[in-house]
């Protein structure tokens, strides 16, 4: 059987994000050949000028239309998303993409503010998700599939600066202080 | 006046940023020293501020005083204080990154290149042949259960609701009112003992917006100090006063 | 631009089939040109194996999956209607049952979280339809009546407390409640 060809069948029927396990248990491979076959399949999309690429958002996998046809599409399908963020949500979703996946107290600390409000609203517009640890009993918030075919990227790591903002140790340091005042 | 784009709320790390910016400085003690001022003026005039954020704006008004305070007044401050305010820097710093990168994400937002994938497609679109059916009975669902579901949701959300109650806090006094009291105070008694006006304080809040009332008063010059040896009792009159006498 | 990378972007994202004439306008091309192109198109997924094929019906062009791959897909899609409904779906479905006809802004404010993926999970296995609200231009969603005769009653009317519960003012409450962006 042809592995990339079953991948692609189901990421090609399926209209919502496959997981690496979810496709490993359908085509009975295991994790390393499902990812590697995913990884060879982007390629391969790039390099022959396809109409869809695949992107990546933990461990989860989509096929989306080509960033070059988004014109097309849109007017195509109707679709009249504007794109637009306000500053406070634009904010939020950086910190979230770089350095996810993260906790409300964490975000708060390098905000400096209140962020309830702001992580409600993008998670209805389903821009972020949160995923309860229940070891550490808290919520990690990260950005979804959405927030990339938003930016019509493939991947956070293609992000401007990721590997730097992504690592930057003032960060850590700064999340690892205890609150003062 | 500082010029804030205010129709969009922005953090207080946000307000403090700009205001350094327009001073042209970098991130540093002497800069926040310099802009604490102009930081209270925003959070007093502005309206735009959301009511769950103005603890955040007020406890960054605190740490701003503090360090104004000890650019007046540096040998009161401890080495943990000291830690407090390199603290604040970092994190001004580490804010401004993540506020660059932002710029550049608005700009991959502003190029529209948004990617679609089909949503809700007919099942048995897109497959050659077996038909799968259109209806499938879910399994233990019935109407009691549903009800069940209903009703447990509608009493989350009641309590959710509860606990957004509003609480109002009681009333402080302001540096702002604590200054207008010191000027009466000294129009009508011409002078004042320090340690008996820091003892009428009701709460220690009011301990030190009184004593940053007095070091404003100094600051601007409206107010002269008199000890008459060490460790004495400081006495508080006005600059003119003192001259005229 | 790259016509064939246009059409596959359209072929992918459409619902339906595409007649050439559709194609050729929106890609500003002609007749001949667009034809050739599928053509092409169609010979390459052979060629490279691909987990889709181009088939043609009545001058009316589709994308579907290879036929090698049926069983796998049909494995796939009959996993994801027959397996017991998650929570959040399941409080979803009691949402539509007792507030319905209700748009998708409003059951995510009720949630809270996007509920993309889980109408979507709704409406394959035929829980809930969605109608469009031409006045409004909205969608609004509604239990199905084959759901309805499986609970053993015969119209949502009849579930437990019916009127107290779906008039109940939290959720109006927060339905009303602002969002910002």
């Amino acid at each position: 059987m042809n592995l990339k060809s079953q991948l692609e069948s189901l990421l090609f029927v399926s209209s919502k994000p496959l997981g690496v396990v979810e496709m490993s248990d359908l085509t009975n491979t295991n994790f390393e050949e499902v990812e590697a076959a995913l990884t060879s399949l982007a390629e391969e999309y790039k390099a022959q000028n396809r109409g869809f690429i695949l992107i990546k958002n933990n461990k989860e996998y989509q096929l989306t239309t080509a960033p070059e046809n988004t014109n097309l599409v849109s007017r195509f399908l109707k679709d009249e998303t504007s794109g637009e963020l306000s500053q406070p949500s634009l904010e939020t979703l950086t910190i979230i993409a770089y350095r996810g996946p993260i906790t409300k107290l964490e975000l708060e600390r390098i905000r400096g503010v209140n962020c309830s409000l702001i992580l409600r609203n993008l998670l209805i517009r389903g821009l972020i998700e949160d995923k309860n640890d229940k070891t550490k009993n808290e919520n990690f918030y990260s950005v979804t599939l959405e927030f990339i075919k938003f930016l019509g990227i493939s991947s956070v790591s293609e992000l401007p600066d990721y590997e730097k903002l992504h690592r930057s140790e003032s960060l850590s340091e700064v999340i690892a202080q205890p609150l003062s005042l | 006046m500082i010029e804030i784009n205010t129709d969009k709320f922005q953090g207080p790390l946000g307000v403090l940023l700009k205001l350094i910016e327009q001073e042209e400085m970098d991130i540093t003690e002497i800069a926040l020293a310099k802009i604490a001022d102009e930081y209270l003026a925003y959070v007093q005039n502005s309206e735009n501020i959301n009511p769950e954020e103005m603890a955040d704006f007020l406890v960054m008004a605190a740490r701003l005083l503090y360090i104004k305070s000890k650019a007046l007044l540096p040998y009161l401050v401890s080495a943990e204080e000291e830690e407090e305010i390199v603290e604040l820097e970092n994190q001004l710093r580490m804010y401004k990154e993540f506020i660059e990168a932002s710029v550049k994400i608005a700009d991959l937002v502003g190029e529209k290149r948004f990617l679609f994938s089909p949503l809700l497609i007919n099942k048995n679109f897109r497959r050659s042949k077996k038909e799968i059916p259109s209806f499938v009975a879910p399994k233990n669902v019935t109407a009691q259960l549903i009800h069940d579901r209903f009703a447990e949701l509608i009493e989350r959300l009641q309590v959710k609701e509860e606990k957004l109650d509003e609480k109002s806090l009681a009333p402080k006094v302001s540096i702002d009112e604590r200054i207008i009291h010191i000027r009466e105070l000294l129009t009508k008694k011409l002078r004042f003992s320090f340690s008996k006006f820091l003892q009428q304080a009701k709460s220690r809040t009011e301990v030190i917006v009184s004593f940053l009332a007095v070091l404003e008063l100094a600051k601007q010059r409206e107010l002269v100090f008199e000890q008459d040896e060490l460790f004495s009792e400081i006495h508080v009159l006005f600059r003119d006063d003192k001259i005229n006498n």
